[in-house]
């Protein structure tokens, strides 16, 4: 008797699996129909890396310090950098990731001082072979001179910013050393900034040696 | 002119000739026609859509990969029997198209209407399992071997309730086709005539699936593992043997094999069809739209199925067979030999 | 290879002996990438089973050696791409617990959320990938289907949907939001109304429970040799989980079970998956019901790290087990060594044992039920 | 893997034995042992419920100019104990494959990336890197990554 309640039990479940499948062909397809529907990106989307563009000066603020080269576990950004005449920070000329070695962690985004890293949202590019270089100033070669000029006179603000600012403090300074002297080495913010400390990522507390945020 | 040419047409080599190149024809389309509605039914099933960009819905995919395999090397492997690893897929497909050419697609349209037609078509399918071991042996490789050594086993096995569960229907004629008014006067119909049997059912109005459901479903059981198919595939049980028997194949020799199995498959449904659910008949439509109507909602209840359930182990295969299928079809065969006698 | 070693050894047999060898893998449609199973055979019966591993090795210990500890983030994620985010984290933890680094509240059950997002959907890719060993093809679908809804979830958060390098010492990289809320929340009603599909079209299924009731049995007594851990050692009836045994990263707050089962064949192992699912989603539930605010990025990014001389242990129960970091510190920025313990390892070691006397067959469904990754056994 | 078991007694197997200050490290015990010892420790740990872990080895040419393996024993309670012993440079460590099955692929992979031998040890032979590499991976002298790419800090 159990073998016939076996064999009626065991069939009975093979009815009621083609039941679920029965079920499930009417159901919408879930493919997305690449390349005929393309998919949507998050934000977050993780691609090669890029150079953003500040709306101020209207191209990036590489500023060639080295710290994404270093940190890099896949040692596979170069970048190169030079004094321009008349103009207080380094600037890149060269700045070049091969994508073949890239390992997408975001290290280089996390530490970059300027904030002048993002993630690019490239998503239908293929490498066919070692050595697949992105040369990531390609699209700010073109304005460079007239960044020059942007920078030097963006410069020039800033500095007349920092001298008014240098004045207040040094002013409220010797405000506060008359009253209370043995507080004196609190607060001294350009100095942190030229120690050359790592940058925390919020944008907030930067180093002082970076201009402006690009809304200010 | 037109004499001639009746008097070719009715030379038998040559109507014969014409008919098997017709069945031919028929099953290389059902093989692409097959192959396009596995994929179809696999895709319906698993929330996918299946191919979708040659011609519409992906209906010539089929003949693009067709030629694509056509064009293809047919790769030697090293120490292999030539002999018996070119002839396999020949043999395979031989056996299958042997076989089509007995069904009577519709009531005028058989291409060898023969007496033993039931008993051929079971010979004919022991022709693939004669290939299949070939392919195996020949191939130098274990998981050919051991795919074929299953095959064997497992499709004489099947054989036996399948032929047991097939002779209750052909009891079932013996008794029920006395006297057929055949216009010319009244004979006896043969049980092992696929015509005949179809001819049974529709004198009677009636399907046999009716009178024999447990023949039915044991049948279709056995026609599983006969044509290779999940949850009975072992042979070929792609995740174990990679691809059993035809592992070392590829161009034509493996699409020979692809052939042959939707082939066999048709068949199987066909032949089920003529046994169980009365073959052509049916009301309004011409005949062969219903034979093959039916006999593709059979085949797609096959695909359904492989895309349903996993696969047996080979020993279980084996002991479901001779456990389950054997004891239930002799009880099965018993009981209606028992009950004809008695009416 | 030299020339004059073979790949396949010769098997020594006298006349009359039937063995013979069958190898399996490393290219084998059911090898789980790439294990080579040597197994010598007789008839489809296995005599001996070596499982033959190294062809994904990776060299990520000595990659570490080579790094700043910070550096080896992104090689976590790589040595388990189904379970990734634990990896990942797990690391994170170790380097925090070793260096003393605060991780913000709200890292701490973010991760949690994540860490239990990334397990399901390790469980459910085996799931997929065991029925395909069984031969059943659809329900790989289906747990497609559900998986990719938890990727797109972690793809929303992480940028990305496999090695997400999401952790970082002392937090995460980016917070999460009310879609994500909604989206989590939204994933576990339907994987719930998911499973009673998944147990009548799988687990009921008589093919099914032919094919994996009383196959490849580990005893407990195999597990405590073979050191096996996770899913595995809990299907043969010991509640051993790092997340009870040892809590580490906030999971002592959550309620939840350690479902076990006794039989330790690969019915048991399936069952157990399957409730740790649900386990999952509850404790997924408790954390986002209980969510604190605040920031979930480090306050401040370590790049130079000075952790103290000395070595450290610290584990995780990632997706497949009891998953060890041993960290040798000689106080400069630079590991000194990392031992990945890693629990498929230890589990496959078991399979020499628990294959003998079975059929083909029951390899596959053995080596498809103990969810081997291989990349994580060959680091 | 029993629950709640007592730790073994190895007085007398151990030269040094200290706790090991679980909050910090994740050990609860230390223990430092002669390779001579280490097949009867396993034995003890074996006996006691505890369940061989984690296995590897420390190239220490640094400061003890010496390998050291390292031996972590567990329990489904966690009571986790890490035994070091410290092995001169092409010396032999004992197999503990006899005691825990699970040390023979840990001793392998020692042996194969470090170049230790273990007497007693069934199958001792390469097991991640190829058959046929003549070197030894994970040995401070071999290749370090910047020889290889010319990068690196």
């Amino acid at each position: 008797m159990s073998y016939l309640s076996t064999i009626f039990s065991g069939f009975w479940t093979l009815v009621t699996g083609m039941k679920i499948t029965a079920r499930e062909m009417p159901r919408k397809a879930v493919t997305l129909t690449y390349p005929h529907k393309k998919p949507e990106l998050s934000d977050a989307y993780r691609s090669a890396i890029q150079l953003v563009r500040f709306e101020e000066t209207d191209s990036h603020d590489c500023v060639a310090c080295m710290q994404c080269v270093k940190i890099c576990p896949s040692f596979c950004i170069t970048i190169e950098g030079e004094k321009i005449e008349g103009i207080k920070r380094q600037r890149a000329n060269r700045v070049e990731m091969d994508f073949a070695l890239c390992s997408l962690c975001g290290l280089c985004i996390d530490v970059c001082p300027t904030d002048t890293l993002e993630y690019s949202k490239i998503y239908d590019e293929a490498g066919g072979n070692r050595g697949w270089t992105y040369d990531l100033l390609a699209e700010f070669r073109e304005g460079e001179e007239a960044w020059i000029e942007r920078m030097r006179a963006i410069e020039a603000k800033e500095a007349a910013e920092k001298e008014a600012k240098r004045k207040a403090i040094a002013e409220a300074k010797a405000a506060a050393a008359t009253k209370k002297p043995a507080e004196e080495a609190a607060p001294k913010p350009p100095d942190e900034g030229a120690a050359g400390k790592p940058a925390p990522p919020p944008a907030s507390d930067l180093p002082e040696d970076k201009p402006e945020e690009p809304e200010s | 002119m037109p004499e001639t040419l009746h008097a070719i047409f009715a030379n038998p080599f040559v109507a014969v000739a014409i008919g098997v190149g017709g069945v031919m024809g028929v099953l290389a389309f059902n093989a692409l026609f097959c192959i396009w509605l596995e994929r179809k039914v696999s895709a319906w099933i698993q929330l996918r859509m299946g191919p979708m960009e040659v011609g519409f819905h992906g209906t010539f995919q089929t003949v693009s990969d067709m030629v694509k395999l056509l064009g293809k090397q047919l790769i030697m492997p090293a120490g292999v029997d030539k002999p018996l690893f070119l002839f396999a897929p020949l043999l395979v497909f031989a056996g299958v198209v042997a076989a089509a050419s007995l069904v009577p697609f519709s009531k005028s349209v058989v291409i060898a209407n023969l007496d033993i037609g039931l008993v051929l078509i079971f010979t004919f399918g022991g022709f693939a399992v004669i290939g299949i071991f070939m392919a195996g042996w020949g191939s130098n490789n274990k998981y050919a071997l051991l795919g074929a050594m299953r095959s064997v086993a497992q499709n004489i096995s099947y054989e036996i309730p399948l032929i047991l569960s097939a002779l209750s229907v052909v009891l079932m004629i013996s008794a029920m086709g006395r006297g057929y008014d055949t216009g010319h006067g009244h004979t006896d119909l043969n049980g092992m005539n696929l015509a005949h049997i179809t001819l049974v059912q529709a004198r009677h109005g009636i399907w046999f699936v009716l009178f024999q459901p447990l023949a039915a479903l044991i049948y279709f059981i056995s026609t599983l593992a006969e044509t290779n198919r999940a949850p009975f595939d072992i042979p070929e049980a792609e995740s174990e043997l990679v691809a059993g028997f035809h592992t070392e194949y590829s161009g034509m020799g493996f699409a020979l094999f692809f052939f042959a199995e939707f082939a066999n498959m048709l068949i199987q449904a066909m032949v089920m069809t003529v046994l169980f659910f009365g073959g052509w008949t049916g009301p309004l439509l011409p005949g062969p739209v219903w034979f093959f109507g039916k006999a593709y909602f059979l085949v797609f209840v096959m695909m359904w199925i492989r895309w349903t359930f996993p696969r047996l182990r080979f020993d279980q295969l084996m002991t479901f067979c001779w456990t389950v299928l054997i004891p239930l079809s002799i009880l099965n065969l018993l009981v209606t030999a028992f009950v004809i006698k008695a009416t | 290879m030299n020339a004059s070693q073979s790949i396949m050894p010769e098997l020594e047999r006298a006349p009359g002996d039937e063995r013979y060898y069958l190898n399996m893998g490393p290219q084998h449609p059911s090898m789980h990438g790439v294990l080579r199973l040597l197994l010598t055979m007789r008839g489809e019966r296995i005599i001996k089973c070596e499982p033959i591993i190294g062809y994904a090795h990776r060299a990520h210990e000595k990659m570490a050696e080579n790094r700043a500890y910070i550096q080896f983030l992104p090689n976590t994620s790589r040595v388990d791409y189904l379970s990734g985010m634990i990896y990942n984290i797990g690391y994170c933890q170790a380097i925090e617990k070793m260096c003393g680094i605060e991780v913000p509240e709200r890292a701490v059950v973010v991760r949690v959320i994540v860490n239990e997002l990334n397990r399901i959907q390790s469980h459910l890719l085996w799931f997929g990938t065991f029925l395909l060993d069984l031969g059943g093809i659809t329900p790989f679908l289906y747990c497609f289907d559900d998986r990719e809804e938890i990727l797109s979830i972690l793809d929303r958060v992480t940028g990305s949907r496999l090695t997400y390098s999401y952790g970082r010492f002392g937090g995460l990289t980016r917070d999460i939001d009310e879609t994500f809320t909604e989206q989590s929340t939204a994933f576990i009603a339907r994987l719930r109304s998911r499973f009673p599909m998944y147990t009548a079209l799988v687990h009921d299924n008589i093919i099914f429970m032919e094919r994996c009731k009383g196959v490849g049995v580990m005893t407990p007594e195999v597990c405590a040799q073979y050191g096996v851990t996770g899913p595995c050692l809990r299907a043969s009836g010991v509640g051993y989980d790092v997340r009870r045994a040892e809590p580490y990263g906030g999971y002592e707050r959550y309620d939840f079970e350690i479902p076990t089962r006794t039989a330790g064949d690969c019915l048991a192992r399936f069952e157990v998956r399957m409730d740790e699912m649900e386990q999952s989603c509850r404790i997924i539930e408790q954390a986002l019901a209980d969510l604190p605010d605040g920031d979930v990025r480090p306050k401040k990014l370590v790049k130079k790290l000075k952790p103290p001389v000395g070595e450290h242990y610290f584990a995780v129960e990632a997706a497949r087990g009891h998953f060890g970091m041993y960290i040798l510190s000689d106080g400069s920025d630079t590991p000194a060594k990392i031992k990945l313990r890693t629990p498929s390892f230890s589990n496959l070691a078991a399979m020499e044992r628990v294959l003998e006397g079975t059929m083909v067959a029951d390899t596959i469904a053995t080596t498809g039920s103990i969810d081997i990754v291989l990349p994580e056994i060959d680091r | 893997m029993t629950g709640t078991s007592a730790p073994p007694n190895l007085r007398g197997l151990v030269s040094e034995s200290a706790g090991g200050d679980y909050g910090a490290t994740g050990f609860h015990q230390r223990h430092t042992a002669e390779p001579g010892h280490i097949v009867e420790i396993a034995k003890r740990f074996r006996e006691s419920g505890y369940v061989l872990e984690m296995m590897t080895c420390e190239d220490r040419r640094e400061d003890l100019d010496a390998m050291r393996l390292v031996y972590t024993f567990n329990r489904a309670v966690a009571d986790r104990h890490v035994v070091f012993v410290t092995l001169p440079f092409g010396g032999e460590a004992p197999s503990i494959t006899g005691e825990f099955p699970s040390g023979d692929w840990f001793e392998r992979e020692v042996f194969d990336m470090y170049g230790v031998r273990f007497g007693g040890h069934p199958n001792l032979k390469r097991i991640l890197l190829p058959d046929d590499a003549d070197f030894h991976a994970l040995l401070k002298d071999f290749g370090r990554i910047e020889d290889a790419e010319g990068g690196g800090e």
